[in-house]
């Protein structure tokens, strides 16, 4: 039995063996229910095995959706561990493990497949494409992804949670220091996801680059693809950094390397250094598209173009170059001198013009408008003052000096909380409303809508607002307990308030989904938010080749300009469609990776070489593979749109 | 095909060009030049390497893409730079 | 498929096209991930704890060995490409085939280094110079073996299936990778050994 | 629209709590020039953010008020509005001009927190080495050959240079009161600009998380005048017993312990990693362009 003691978690309490039991008997559940239902077929057919970038962009935003919720409880019981002093309900290493995966799984679990689905749902269909450049790819990116995340998440019930942060910084992630497999799944698992994330960059860039519909020039895209074709920019240049820097992490640990080591000449100072190389480009990498998102609705819902389509363009370039040469802002307090820590300081601060430019632009677009107060719209109003206080206390961290007062407060957290949350979390949420008719063809609840908002954007305010204060007076994150004299009791505690107030809101978000399931009307137009960008030229539920005619588009606002007896967009008549083939290849593969991970946490070096192996058989069948798609003939082509038409008139 | 057709003009200049600054770069360790002579001479025949491969043997400016792959080369380009002097700036130079 | 007869054959549909530039952008990344390795490399050179520094175990003999056997395996895919664009199947084989020698031959060489440097007592684990020296020629290294394998399925492929769109294809954008590869090699080859025998 | 009032009344009562005094924030409570110099770059700074928050709110609350559908006619269709190359040519400048603004204060006392505080140039500073150990904190005093654990003393109004390292995980070295922290690592020496000019109590600790034990590694800073710290320096010499090697090694391993004080330093028997970049093997023969810079290395620290 002692092989199997690897896998017990070296620091076992109630919780986990709750979790554990909940975890099995939930998987149990499904495994029964889809069996009992005969869903396998359907599941695998439709889902598994599909190419199709909506189906893809659906599965990407329900795990991030589950994600959220599992990201969220941790952050719950983090604000419950620390809403009074010498609180006993969680232990330094439990709490430990919680923060690390909470800020993990919200960063490349969450945040990134939730920006991940929506861009892989609009984006063909606001550039007028049929699919994305590489479709089997793109299937790979998404199970490479889903099988990453779950990796990370057994080590809470299979061999112990990381525990170092999810900065991870050495040598406290070396083997001395973190003696568990946890750190094992944090280097293998993020890699998974990562190598899946490089290839849909890739796949995008390529996509927009290529694949626009005629007269859609570069400077003619949505503001939304734009960014879109940014953020993937960054990922494919991103990316390695972060690769290498996970294998050399998993070299030292695994392998008895000495890049990070105390001994032997590492340097711990480097590890940080890559982290943060590929960290700060990571965090445009959920901004900018939350930006894109909300020019559309901000624009939708002043029924207004968007102000200053240029420079917005020139702004989201330039914070991409920018993006690449202020991350050792991160790290003020490491000692370089004032001259390394000027330039930063300096290079960060030039970082708020171009945001700033883009705050301007969206109030603009206001002006003058006819602004309808609608979820999406609310959660992309919400943004604009919630995150310039996120934008400011930015700029006041990038100064050097005053830096080595904020940094590794609770003042720095409530500044990345007020920008990634308003910034990412309420951008994900509005686009998510406002594609949801696109992709289901009902709406979701505005009622129940507005009070999810109301509770997510107060209980936010109020959960994050006091951590400015308990960090100007001194607390330290990251912290399990603290002790009464301190004083930070009552602030924390009203962030646990503020915590629950969250809870409620995403409470009602859930509710809102499954209400608007059963209740909400059907049939509502294609075009139910009177918008402006191509994705709502085409039917609600969009069919599988999304255009039966390919779209000739003159601006950015196409549709709104056909719809105002501007040019038609769909001239002529329909042609034979060709589309790929469904593979069950990708899913496959993302299961063999799986078990190479797992194989490589747990050292199992058999297991690793023979996944491995089949890593590459992988790749040498697609080699020889010979898949030239199928076709769509135009008879199809014109009964489906004549039922779709049908079923919207 | 002739042997012309086989052996075009570029590739066996590309070829021979590439030698040469081979045996300029390895001029360096036998003259045994100072450090900052020896790194300008290893610069210069870097790049011009990565030159001659680039657009002689990958044809980067054949295709209609030919502004989106020199972006994409460029940009790769910039990132580079700045993560290798970046990293010796914060890690090395910045150490007093 | 649409076929623009204009066109070389590799560029001649759509899709093969935007293989071209997705694996263009991929180079990007990879261009990346060496500078990663390069920036770690540079700063760990001098952390040589107890161990050797570069100069004491670079030679000259395998090392130039191996760059002069890559430079010419990429003048002879460049070669092979350009007999494909001419339509001779055979030349194009032959080129290929006389590339993965010389890749096998380079590969063959380094793995000789590297037995070296074990032996010498310069392994992985003995400072973080020697980590990150072995990282950085490991990764080209398995970059040269994973390309050895696909650029065998290409001449497989082509000799099965003849010169079409898709082998063509394949065949330029494994040309595009064989080059990079080169690149790649003359910046450790500079950087890595000459600087470090300077 | 309410927003608008809850989002004045918040930046209003930061604005009080921040310059409050009855109960002040300990960062914006300056017990020293380093930590004062930090706190006025802050209120600077919040001054300068306050005036760009102001301006977007009052922006967004026009635009909210005017423009809502609810206010305008059915028939109302807003304009096409490319955009106005002066008003973004004004939201590029002005934000340019602040931040050139900000970046010549946050160099400029970047320069000064890295070197003794203005006005005390002239007295030598006191050298504290400051090891950090999982979870706890050693003051050696090279000076006065004395070693305290998890506390420490100084003298009012003369400036000190803490020394910091690390025994392990990477710490950050920090006393709110007295100034910014700076990271204690393993492989280098990093050094730490401080300085008391009221004496009193001042809670210290590490700020970088260092796992199971991080919360409690703290340490308590008393300031003293010149002459009672000669004079707790004197009672020490008198007092405590010897620190030896492996009474220090005891001490290295993990866990918390009480406050010890000792004669005797342990850098006599473990020098701290000085002038190395963590490239242990010193004295091996170095590439010459990495020789030149640790060469200014070594004449920076001789100054």
């Amino acid at each position: 039995m002692d092989y199997f003691d690897r896998f017990a978690v070296p620091h076992s309490s109630p919780m986990i063996v709750g979790s554990q039991i909940a975890i099995a008997v939930t998987v149990l559940a499904i495994l029964v229910g889809v069996t009992y239902f005969k869903k396998w077929g359907y599941l695998w057919r439709e889902w598994f095995t599909t190419v199709d970038h909506k189906r893809i962009g659906i599965m990407y935003i329900l795990a991030a959706l589950l994600m959220l919720f599992r990201g969220g409880a941790d952050a719950l019981l983090m604000r419950a561990q620390t809403a009074i002093p010498d609180n006993g309900l969680l232990d330094g290493q439990h709490y430990n493990e919680i923060f690390t995966t909470h800020g993990v799984v919200m960063i490349l679990f969450m945040a990134m497949p939730f920006i991940i689905g929506l861009m892989n749902i609009v984006t063909p269909l606001q550039i007028g494409a049929r699919d994305v450049a590489f479709p089997r790819l793109n299937a790979v990116s998404f199970w490479l992804f889903f099988w990453g995340a779950m990796l990370f998440n057994i080590s809470f019930v299979v061999g112990g949670s990381p525990d170092a942060g999810w900065t991870a910084y050495f040598p406290l992630a070396s083997v001395e220091f973190s003696e568990s497999v946890g750190m094992n799944y944090y280097a293998i698992a993020i890699q998974i996801a990562g190598i899946g994330t490089l290839m849909t960059g890739i796949n995008f860039i390529v996509t927009i680059l290529k694949m626009r519909a005629p007269g859609m020039t570069l400077m003619k895209m949505p503001m939304f693809t734009w960014s879109i074709l940014i953020t993937n920019l960054i990922i494919v240049f991103a990316f390695p950094v972060l690769t290498v820097a996970l294998a050399l992490m998993t070299m030292d640990r695994m392998f008895g390397t000495n890049f990070f080591t105390m001994a032997n000449g590492g340097s711990d100072m480097l590890w940080a250094n890559l982290f943060w190389i590929w960290g700060h480009p990571e965090v445009y990498i959920v901004i900018l598209p939350a930006f894109g998102i909300y020019s559309e609705i901000i624009s939708t819902f002043a029924r207004r173009n968007l102000y200053g389509y240029k420079s917005m363009v020139v702004s989201m370039v330039a914070i991409s170059v920018l993006s690449f040469v202020v991350w050792a802002h991160h790290f003020f307090t490491m000692g370089h001198g004032a001259m390394v820590n000027g330039i930063f300081s300096v290079t960060t601060m030039a970082i708020a013009v171009p945001t700033g430019i883009k705050i301007f632009n969206w109030l603009f677009t206001l002006w003058r408008g006819k602004i309808e107060f609608t979820v999406p719209m609310l959660y992309s109003l919400a943004f604009i003052p919630i995150f310039t206080i996120g934008g400011v206390t930015g700029v006041m961290l990038a100064m050097a000096s005053a830096d080595y007062q904020y940094h590794n407060t609770m003042f720095l957290v409530a500044h990345f909380h007020y920008v990634l949350i308003p910034g990412t979390v309420f951008s994900v949420l509005a686009g998510f409303t406002y594609w949801w008719p696109k992709i289901f063809n009902f709406q979701l609840s505005e009622r129940i809508g507005k009070w999810a908002f109301w509770f997510i954007v107060v209980g936010f305010n109020v959960t994050f607002f006091p951590m400015f204060i308990t960090g100007l007076d001194g607390q330290a994150r990251r912290m399990y307990t603290y002790s009464e004299s301190t004083g930070y009791g009552p602030l924390n505690m009203l962030s646990f308030v503020g915590a629950l107030g969250l809870l409620l809101g995403f409470a009602f978000l859930v509710y809102n989904i499954y209400w608007s399931t059963r209740y909400a009307p059907r049939n509502v137009s294609s075009d139910p938010w009177n918008a402006r960008s191509l994705e709502w030229a085409t039917h609600s539920p969009v069919p599988e080749y999304n255009f039966a005619i390919v779209p000739e588009v003159d601006s950015s606002q196409a549709f709104w300009d056909s719809k105002n007896n501007g040019p038609a967009l769909f001239k002529g008549k329909y042609k034979e469609i060709h589309m790929p083939n469904n593979s069950g290849v990708p899913f496959i593969l993302g299961i063999i990776f799986f078990v190479w991970g797992f194989a490589m946490v747990f050292s199992m070096w058999i297991f690793a070489i023979i996944a491995t192996l089949g890593i590459f058989a992988c790749m040498a069948h697609r080699s020889f593979e010979k898949d030239h798609g199928h076709h769509i003939t135009v008879e199809e082509i014109e009964e489906t749109e004549k039922k779709l038409r049908g079923a919207n008139a | 095909m002739n042997m012309k057709q086989l052996f075009p003009r570029g590739h066996v200049m590309g070829f021979i060009f590439s030698m040469v600054l081979t045996a300029v770069a390895l001029g360096v360790v036998v003259y045994e030049l100072s450090f900052k002579t020896g790194m300008i001479v290893l610069l210069v025949t870097a790049f011009m390497q990565a030159g001659v491969q680039l657009v002689m043997f990958m044809h980067a400016g054949e295709s209609e893409d030919k502004k989106a792959i020199y972006t994409n080369v460029y940009y790769a380009l910039f990132i580079a730079l700045v993560t290798i002097f970046g990293t010796l700036l914060t890690m090395i130079w910045g150490y007093q | 498929m649409k076929i623009d007869n204009s066109l070389p054959l590799e560029y001649s549909t759509e899709e093969n096209r935007l293989k071209i530039l997705g694996f263009w952008i991929f180079l990007g990344a990879e261009i990346a991930l060496f500078a990663t390795l390069f920036a770690t490399y540079f700063t760990l050179v001098d952390r040589t704890a107890n161990g050797p520094v570069g100069g004491d175990i670079f030679e000259v003999t395998p090392v130039l060995i191996e760059t002069i056997l890559l430079l010419t395996s990429s003048f002879t895919i460049g070669l092979g490409i350009n007999a494909m664009r001419h339509g001779s199947k055979n030349a194009m084989m032959i080129f290929f085939i006389i590339t993965l020698a010389l890749g096998a031959g380079f590969l063959g060489t380094e793995i000789y280094e590297f037995k070296h440097y074990v032996h010498i007592g310069a392994g992985l684990q003995v400072s973080a110079f020697t980590s990150i020296l072995l990282t950085l020629l490991g990764t080209h290294g398995a970059h040269v073996t994973l390309g050895l394998f696909w650029g065998t399925f290409i001449v497989l492929q082509v000799k099965k299936r003849g010169l079409t769109p898709e082998t063509t294809n394949k065949a330029f954008i494994y040309s595009l990778y064989w080059h990079f590869l080169d690149v790649v090699w003359i910046f450790i080859f500079s950087f890595v050994y000459l600087k470090g025998m300077m | 629209m309410k927003m608008k009032w809850a989002l004045l009344t918040i930046i209003f009562s930061i604005a009080t709590v921040l310059t409050g005094c009855d109960n002040p924030l300990a960062v914006l409570d300056p017990k020293g020039p380093v930590a004062a110099n930090q706190a006025n770059v802050i209120m600077i700074s919040i001054w300068t953010m306050l005036i760009i928050v102001l301006v977007v709110v009052i922006l967004y609350a026009i635009m909210l008020f005017k423009y809502r559908a609810s206010k305008s006619s059915d028939d109302y269709v807003p304009p096409h509005v490319e955009g106005s190359h002066v008003l973004e040519a004004i939201w590029t400048i002005i934000p340019i001009l602040i931040v050139i603004f900000l970046s010549v204060v946050s160099v400029r006392s970047t320069y000064e927190v890295e070197a003794t505080p203005k006005g005390y140039e002239d007295q030598e500073p006191l050298i504290i080495y400051a090891a950090s150990s999982n979870w706890k904190w050693h003051f050696s005093y090279p000076e006065e050959d004395i070693e305290t654990v998890n506390y420490l003393f100084i003298p009012t109004n003369r400036p000190i240079e803490f020394k910091l390292y690390s025994y392990g995980p990477i710490s950050s070295f920090w006393i709110p009161q007295l100034g910014g922290q700076k990271y204690a690592m393993s492989d280098m020496v990093n050094t730490l600009h401080l300085l008391a000019d009221t004496p009193g109590d001042y809670m210290g600790r590490n700020a970088n998380f260092s796992g199971s034990g991080f919360a409690e590694h703290t340490f308590n800073v008393k300031a003293l005048p010149e002459e009672e710290y000669t004079k707790w320096v004197d009672e020490i010499h008198g007092t405590a017993k010897k620190l030896t090697e492996s009474e220090f090694d005891e001490l290295l391993e993990p866990g918390h312990v009480g406050q010890y004080t000792f004669n005797g330093t342990h850098l006599d028997f473990k020098p701290a990693p000085e002038h190395n970049h963590g490239a242990s093997g010193q004295g091996e023969s170095k590439h010459s362009e990495h020789e030149d810079s640790k060469d200014e290395a070594e004449t920076e620290h001789q100054h």
